[in-house]
């Protein structure tokens, strides 16, 4: 039925199928869009917010999603600006996971701020000390960069091909793409950087704070470092899940191996200086306000000394050595369990830096603070999930997202059949 | 087609461009955060005129000076009026909420007649002309078939043109039952009808005081009048000392210098076993002791019948050993309590449990003032004072028919005055026994002025019933209150920013004071002045009682009354005699013997002796089945009087009071094993059971379980109603056997899981 | 924020902070002019048709 | 010569409560909630989104029964100067809507500025900001009683203690009517300030050597105006936000109480 | 392609008839295919919205309303002794009394003095019902605005038209325009639609009071420092010194205007 608009040489399952898949991930976008609209219309009285928990789940989705979402721009550095060109055999789902990842921050940044309609004075009025403003510029400005990395893309597609001023538009961007590109890495640098100065510039917040050098916190450097690392992670296991649902190979090993490898001396440099922070926040900073360490880890249901060894030790030291090692990234299952790990260790970097911060009392007098989200704030997160679902659905059956998968497709019927 | 839809992008792309470079895309971004800044739905506060007015607070006894802020007609503001002798520009949390209750939801707006069942809430709007007409007709009923007796009136005071004004219409209509509603106060009169033989008020000297002893008065926690206690426990830090002796820690516990925990209900047992140390080490003031005291020693009445004097009473019987049997405080405690009371220069006892809005046993309050008696502290600066009323309602005597005699003659429905109980003025802790038993005689009607006894006398169920008993009950609230919910008739009073009142002798000032409220805006609603009301009933009786009321309305009235001070009192706010200097002891005291007595001998006529019947009040309840005793609260947050507490007041109780609509009770860890912070639980006394929440809380003495007063409201608005426990559920009055006062302290209690 | 703003001010700050904003906005507006641009130029010269 | 240096020299405006004296009895809350049109809800029970800009804590001492004490903080919003001259909410607000003024030392809130991140929430650890999470809604006819000189905010922004700024706008004005440009330590003074019953709280300039709160707690202004008595303290004074809150206690464990240290520290005496 | 584009041309030729004059010539457009539509289509497009944005629009967001009573202000002038003030004066609060109550109407006009049928509807409908006039205030800011009269007119010595116009020299009220969104008066952003402005009062938004008190206050000591005096630029501003008098321009004092 929409044979015409599938790129050339390639297989996709039925129209009807593709539809019922669309229409079930759809229900839970809509679910996720009911959540979004009763927060606008009512207010975010519709969460579990409060006054200790100002910052919550979103957040921590927000800084997530970011973080994952770095792929993008550190596979586009190693591809447009460093030269590795192997990488262009990945660098498009790259892009769209980082695609997704960044319209779903800015939407869930909409739906967070309490007065939606005044969101533009964060650039009209930007204060130039906040962290969050230039979280904010270097957001949007990248988004920007992510939808022109994205457009020649779509642009692609076999009908609008057809057309010659796309065709020549979608020629021309690819032709300057590193300038973009090295934009993009720019501005992907600093926000995320930003984002991690977000908490460490809460001097009012023992356990967020951390020194640095000039205006920048530690964690202004570790977070860039982390979503370099963790980011092209994201890419592999979306990469490797989409081949699983596909029953395809779409992108050759060695480009893998190569993202792999990357990603994981960057994991393994990155844990290191995570460990360094750590110790020196621990034993220098923090005690300076008055707390031990152990003050930030007992004394309540969740946060204990666990959460420490998932994130560095776990999700860290473990991985580091899985991708490193030339046998671990060979074992498609280590592989695959130690970037699910970076995964998951950038995301509970970022809960601890959002969410424990929130959760630790500072003045003497006061407790834990424990929160639970609304099923509003559950929806609204799932909402970017099924939503970079089915843009990927829709990306994969009509954009040539994979420029190996015809080759590969052949290979494996000719090695069936030979 | 192809051209129709890329000349139709064409024509988008085209349009956005000229949009983009025309002001409509900005001037609605711009717009719209405007929009957001200045919703219809967020009001915007009219500016204009600002002006102060004076008025005076009569929410409590204590009445404070206000200065209102207002913009234009509208009152935005209330403040602390600054010099006013009482409170001097500091103000209570209720009295700066007062606008809300101004312009509250829970006021009254118009003359309401019940439509349905008692209490349902279904009400008719009627007009003034027709309810006095309503009310006129069944009193004049009454009053002809002889009943007039069975009129009554419960009032929160006693004092003022208002309070005279319904004695005055009471007593001429026939009706000896003028009720005013309990606090320490009558059982202050009594002490010093007893002690010192004079009818007035116990004033404190406590500005000049440097050593105070409370037993249980929460002095900042809302006793007395409070905004001047607040002051003058700022004041003593550092020269002076305050002394607290309470089984809780109290705020007022917290604050004081020393707090003694003490086994609740023995607290007169301790200030004899201080009057033991006192008189063994001759600490005691021998010039008024043996000069201007009677009782000290062994004495003999008129009948020949031979007392044990105070001395001998004490030394045999209230040891230090003893006493820290009875009260457990240490031996050594007291001793050194009695010591440094005793040696400074102008110590000072005082006593009625929190905020003092229930009476307590006599022997208690006798037992404390015999301490400043021992010290010589009476009528002097630093100490107690005998202050009478301030003496301005002058009014010619009424002239009564013959229906009114015979009506007076009855005895009072609550046995005030009578043979049981000569020297009690008023006890509605016994009205509702009296009505439901229907003992003495039915009762018809009753009107309840600035009261409301369904929710502040205890043992709310037995109230509830007697109203039910009652058939015709008019409240004159200004709020829907659990009393108004339960009238058949509300004649809504103007709230105090409305109207002229006169605010007499705010509660233990030891100068003679009257405050005056003035309108600090005109009325917001169809309410009169209760004042006028009356009037206005009593014209339409005509004859003799009409004639007992010959003003044309209220304000006429007060103006007649305060003849010469009405200016003053509007210019100033307020009529102080300065020159009010107590009585020395030479002529203070009117008694038989002429002199302070440690026993009363009219009292002793009639009664036994009342130390040697020294008992503790026994908590109503059997050990066995409820092993604790539950014991009321107060703090300022929470107002436990007639007066419900406004939205403001509630936000700033406590979540380790109120969660939800749960109310928590305080417990001791040792006493609440089993329970964790916040956990529900079922408290039960033997007069109901309830679901609560448990606070933990180690300021509390083990074996106690304590609840705040003043929440478990049922009427009033949604941010009043249904918010925790009516603690006056849970307990039931205990008649001191002296005075027929309620000499509850606490009850037997139990806690179980819910 | 522009300099024409009263809140502007003339600090490091300001002018790098928001330098560094408006220079990639300008790079990437002017990036994407120019794509376009050429894409037209293209086009009319027949460039691209299949 | 002297006095003409004075003249227009930036005031620093502070608070000093004494909670000796302080008795917990909400007073100040309630002064407060009135004067800056305050809203309030059917359930206030939940702290955490009850908006009181000036919030009393019960702090106990952890001893077992007899041995307990209880102390009362209220809390204002402590106005903050930072150790680099910003306040912990100041720098981190992304749209100016939060500053810091140096002619008073207030840290001031702009409603109709601030959009609701509640980035400086979570940057003070005093938990003196609030946010709008519901609608202001008054019960018919209360709306009577706001006060024109304080804007009811809007659902969706913070909010928080002013110092009653207003009122020193106000004061201004009248000064101005009579041709006066200074004020009088009296005639500007916070509702808490004025109401407070029993006369705790002390506000005034902290750089007016002859303010009533100077003397109380003689600033060492050179120092981030860490105060030289030494029964006065400062709430988490170790982070270096440098409040202008400062509070008396004779009682150790209540000084202890406004800061943390580490188990076994001796607290540093500053002199 | 060009096939599908053919038909779609002739199914258009109406319009083609119509726009023929303002396209390019012919010859181009058989060269370029569609290219003379897109082109035509984008101009359309672009005018039309231009027309929307500047000429429609502005006319719809603002509503017309009248003042309840003509008001000449010429002959109150004339009439009163201290100009301005006379009628819009300061109280001893400092506060400003803005647009007279009925009380200050009423010592003049207790009975009607002149024949202007504006003024018997003033009397008969206000003063003898004791009903205050609902009059619509040009200059009313935003709730959100603290504004004091006071430090600029004695304390700035400021003339009240520089801000409000010379609107003592009005013989008839003007219309009021209501923003319908935000429902304030058109006077704050400005006749112009744009947001242009030619005289100090025809426009009061935020931006203007910082002119003003930029302009008047500032002190340009940053600007010599940099390496570039454009004069363009506003003049930046510094923080305050000592001991001078100065006009609020300190970016820290946001609560100074807004409350």
């Amino acid at each position: 039925m929409d044979s015409a608009l599938i790129p050339e040489g390639v297989k996709r399952c039925s129209f009807g199928k593709f539809i019922l898949w669309i229409i079930i991930v759809g229900a839970v976008l809509l679910w996720g869009v009911v959540a979004m609209l009763l927060c606008w219309f009512k207010g975010l009285n519709q969460t579990n917010m409060n006054d200790a928990y100002g910052f919550a789940m979103w957040i921590w989705a927000d800084l997530a999603v970011i973080a994952l979402g770095g792929g993008a721009f550190f596979t586009g550095l190693l591809r447009y600006v460093i030269g590795k060109d192997e990488l262009k055999n990945i660098i498009n789902y790259a892009v769209l996971i980082g695609f997704i990842c960044y319209s779903s921050a800015l939407l869930i940044l909409a739906i967070d701020i309490g007065q939606p309609l005044r969101g533009w004075f964060i650039f009209w009025h930007a204060n130039v000390h906040s962290m969050l403003t230039e979280v904010a510029f270097c957001l949007s400005c990248y988004f920007a960069v992510l939808t022109i990395e994205y457009i020649p893309l779509i642009l692609e597609n076999r009908q609008i091909d057809k057309v010659p001023f796309f065709h020549n538009l979608s020629h021309n961007m690819h032709g300057i793409m590193v300038i973009f590109a090295a934009t993009g890495a720019f501005l992907s640098f600093f926000h995320q950087g930003s984002l991690g100065g977000t908490p460490a510039v809460l001097y009012g917040r023992p356990f967020a704070f951390r020194e640095g050098v000039l205006i920048w916190p530690w964690t202004f450097f570790l977070f860039t470092w982390s979503a370099a690392a963790c980011g092209p992670c994201f890419t592999i296991l979306v990469t490797w899940i989409t081949e699983k649902i596909t029953r395809k190979k779409l992108v050759r090993q060695n480009v893998i191996m190569l993202l792999a490898k990357i990603a994981g001396w960057m994991l393994a440099t990155y844990t290191v200086a995570k460990i360094i922070d750590t110790w020196y926040w621990a034993t220098v900073t923090a005690p300076a306000s008055g707390f031990n360490f152990m003050d930030f880890y007992s004394n309540n249901p969740l946060y204990g000394p666990w959460i420490l060894v998932l994130e560095i030790v776990v999700c860290g030291v473990i991985p580091s050595l899985i991708l490193i090692t030339k046998t671990g990234r060979k074992s498609s299952f280590l592989l695959i369990s130690a970037v699910l790990l970076a995964v998951l260790g950038a995301c509970v970097n970022r809960w601890v830096m959002v969410l424990q911060v929130m959760a630790v009392p500072v003045l003497t007098f006061e407790s834990w603070f424990m929160y639970f989200p609304s099923w509003q704030e559950i929806a609204t997160t799932i909402l970017p999930v099924a939503y970079g679902i089915i843009l990927i659905m829709i990306s994969y059956r009509y954009l040539p997202i994979f420029p190996q998968e015809q080759e590969l497709e052949e290979e494996k019927n000719a090695s069936i059949f030979v | 087609m192809k051209v129709c839809r890329r000349s139709f992008l064409s024509l988008v792309i085209g349009g956005a461009a000229g949009t983009t470079l025309s002001p409509l895309p900005w001037k609605l971004m711009d717009d719209s955060s405007i929009w957001t800044q200045m919703w219809p739905w967020t009001p915007v506060p009219e500016d204009g005129e600002v002006s102060y007015v004076n008025t005076v607070c009569s929410l409590c006894p204590g009445g404070c000076g206000l200065t209102v802020r207002k913009i234009n007609e509208r009152a935005i503001k209330i403040e602390g009026m600054k010099a006013y002798p009482v409170n001097d520009g500091g103000v209570c949390l209720l009295g700066l909420s007062g606008l809300q209750l101004l312009y509250g939801p829970t006021r009254v707006k118009t003359p309401l007649k019940r439509v349905g069942a008692r209490g349902e809430g279904r009400w008719e709007k009627i007009s003034w002309e027709d309810a006095i007409s309503e009310v006129v007709k069944k009193l004049a009923d009454l009053r002809a078939k002889g009943l007039s007796h069975t009129v009554g009136c419960i009032s929160d005071s006693d004092r003022g043109t208002v309070a005279h004004l319904l004695g005055r219409f009471l007593t001429v209509y026939g009706s000896p039952n003028f009720i005013r509603t309990p606090s320490m106060q009558d059982s202050y009169e009594q002490t010093m009808h007893l002690m010192h033989g004079v009818q007035a008020s116990a004033g404190f000297d406590v500005e000049n005081a440097d050593f105070i002893l409370s037993f249980g008065s929460g002095l900042i926690d809302g006793w007395g009048s409070p905004v001047r206690m607040f002051k003058v426990n700022s004041a003593l830090k550092g020269k002076g000392k305050l002394v607290q002796v309470e089984p809780r820690l109290s705020n007022t516990a917290a604050k004081s210098d020393k707090w003694i925990p003490i086994k609740p209900g023995t607290e007169a047992a301790l200030a004899l076993g201080l009057a033991h140390v006192i008189i063994k080490e001759s600490l005691y003031n021998r010039d008024f002791v043996n000069n201007y005291s009677f009782g000290f020693n062994d004495w003999t009445d008129d009948r020949g019948r031979s007392h044990k004097g105070f001395k001998k009473l004490v030394l045999d019987e209230y040891g230090p050993d003893d006493v820290a049997e009875i009260t457990g405080i240490s031996d050594s405690t007291i001793i050194a309590l009695a010591r440094s009371f005793a040696r400074a220069s102008k110590p000072l006892a005082v006593c009625g449990r929190g905020q003092g809005n229930t009476p307590g046993g006599l022997s208690e309050f006798m037992a404390v003032h015999a301490l400043n008696a021992l010290v010589g502290n009476i009528n002097k600066k630093g100490g107690v004072w005998a202050v009478p009323d301030p003496d301005y309602i002058r009014w010619p005597e009424v002239e009564m028919d013959i229906n009114a005699a015979k009506g007076m003659q009855a005895n009072r429905i609550d046995g005030a005055g009578g043979k049981t109980y000569p020297d009690s003025r008023y006890l509605l802790n016994r009205f509702p026994e009296a009505v439901n038993s229907g003992k003495e005689y039915p009762m018809k009607a009753l009107f309840v002025v600035g009261a409301n006894p369904v929710y502040t006398i205890p043992d709310s169920k037995a109230v509830k019933e007697a109203f039910d008993k009652i058939p015709f009950v008019v409240s004159f609230s200004s709020y829907m209150d659990e009393t108004a919910a339960n009238a058949d008739l509300i004649l809504p009073n103007h709230v105090f920013l409305e109207r002229y009142e006169d605010v007499p002798m705010p509660a233990g000032l030891q100068k003679p004071i009257v405050g005056f409220s003035k309108p600090v805006v005109k009325p917001q609603f169809n309410t009169r002045h209760v004042g006028d009301v009356i009037i206005q009933i009593a014209k339409s009786f005509g004859g003799v009682i009409a004639d007992a009321f010959p003003w044309d309305n209220y304000e006429a009235c007060l103006q007649k009354t305060l003849g010469n001070k009405w200016n003053a009192l509007n210019k100033e706010g307020f009529w102080l005699d300065s020159n009010f200097m107590a009585k020395g002891w030479k002529r203070a005291f009117s008694t038989p013997s002429g002199k302070f007595e440690f026993f009363s001998r009219a009292f002793a006529a009639k009664n036994e002796n009342l130390f040697q019947q020294f008992r503790p009040v026994e908590p109503e309840g059997d050990e066995g089945r409820f092993p604790l005793i539950l014991i009321p609260y107060d703090y300022m947050r929470l107002a436990s009087g007639c007066i419900g507490d406004p939205p403001f007041a509630i936000k700033t109780v406590e979540d380790t009071v109120l969660k939800g609509d749960d109310i928590l009770v305080e417990v001791n860890p040792k006493s609440g094993r089993g329970f964790r912070e916040g956990d529900q639980a079922i408290l039960s006394t033997p007069k109901g059971a309830v679901k609560v929440r448990v606070h933990l809380f180690d300021g509390i003495m083990p074996g106690l379980v304590a609840m705040p007063r003043g929440l478990g409201h049922t009427a009033y608005d949604e941010y009043l109603a249904d918010k925790g426990i009516n603690f006056n559920e849970l307990i039931g009055p205990v008649e001191d056997p002296a005075s027929g006062l309620d000499a509850a302290w606490g009850i037997r209690a139990k806690l179980t899981r819910a | 924020m522009l300099p024409f703003s009263f809140e502007w001010l003339w600090d490091i700050s300001h002018m790098l902070f928001m330098g560094g904003l408006w220079y990639a906005l300008t790079i990437l507006g002017l990036g994407m002019t120019y794509c376009i641009i050429k894409a037209a130029i293209d086009t009319s010269k027949g460039k691209g048709s299949h | 010569m002297k006095e003409e240096h004075k003249h227009g020299k930036a005031s620093k405006f502070g608070m000093v409560i004494d909670l000796d004296k302080c008795t917990g009895c909400g007073s100040c809350m309630v002064a407060c909630m009135s004067e800056n049109n305050v809203p309030f809800k059917k359930d206030e029970t939940n702290k955490l989104d009850s908006i009181t800009w000036l919030r009393i804590y019960k702090l106990t001492n952890g001893k077992k029964f007899p041995e307990t004490d209880i102390c009362y903080i209220p809390r204002p919003c402590m106005q903050c100067e930072g150790d680099h001259g910003h306040s912990p909410c100041v720098s981190v607000c992304p749209a100016t809507a939060t500053d810091y003024n140096h002619e008073t030392g207030i840290v001031s809130q702009i409603y109709t500025r601030c959009f609701g991140c509640r980035y400086c929430m979570a940057a003070c650890p005093y938990h003196a900001r609030y946010f709008n999470w519901w609608d202001p809604v008054w019960p018919d006819g209360m709306e009577k009683y706001l006060s024109p000189n304080v804007s009811p905010r809007m659902r969706g922004v913070v909010e928080k203690c002013s110092f009653c700024f207003h009122r020193y706008q106000l004061a201004k004005n009248k000064a101005y009517a009579q041709g006066r440009r200074e004020l009088k330590e009296d005639e500007y003074q916070t509702a808490c300030t004025q109401a407070c019953p029993a006369g705790a709280i002390t506000f005034g300039d902290l750089n007016n050597s002859h303010h009533a709160v100077y003397k109380l707690v003689k600033p060492d202004n050179k120092h981030g105006g860490r105060p030289r008595n030494p029964n006065a303290f400062r709430l988490l004074e170790r982070l270096g936000t440098n409040p202008k809150v400062y509070y008396l206690s004779s009682r150790e464990w209540v000084r202890r109480a406004g800061d943390n240290y580490i188990k076994d520290e001796v607290k540093k005496e500053h002199h | 392609m060009s096939t599908l584009d053919e038909k779609a041309k002739e199914a258009s030729t109406e319009a083609v008839d119509e726009v023929e004059t303002v396209l390019p010539p012919k010859e181009k457009k058989q060269d370029n295919g569609p290219w003379g539509y897109i082109i035509l289509f984008f101009i359309i497009g672009f005018a039309a919205s231009l027309v929307i944005g500047w000429g429609i629009f502005p006319k719809l967001l603002y509503s017309q309303k009248k003042q309840p009573i003509d008001f000449n202000h010429v002959i109150h002038v004339e009439a009163v002794e201290e100009g301005c003030e006379s009628c819009h004066f300061f109280r001893e609060d400092g506060s400003f009394s803005g647009v007279p109550k009925l009380v200050q109407c009423v010592d003049c006009h207790e009975e009607v003095m002149g024949e202007d049928p504006n003024e018997v509807k003033f009397v008969e409908e206000y003063v003898a019902k004791g009903q205050e006039v609902p009059w619509l205030v040009y200059s009313k800011q935003p709730d959100c605005v603290f504004f004091s009269h006071i430090a600029h007119v004695k304390m700035g010595k400021i003339e009240c038209d520089t801000c409000h116009g010379h609107i003592g020299e009005s013989t008839h009220s003007r219309v009021y325009e209501e923003n319908r969104f935000t429902g304030y008066s058109r006077d704050i952003w400005g006749k112009n639609i744009a947001g242009l402005k030619k005289n100090t009062w025809d426009r009061m938004k935020m931006d203007d009071c910082a002119e003003c008190h930029a302009e008047n206050k500032a002190v340009p000591k940053t600007v010599e420092r940099l390496p570039w005096p454009i004069s363009w630029m506003p003049r930046p501003y510094e923080k305050p010194t000592s001991s001078q008098v100065r006009t609020q321009i300190d970016k820290d004092a946001c609560f100074v205007c807004h409350k």
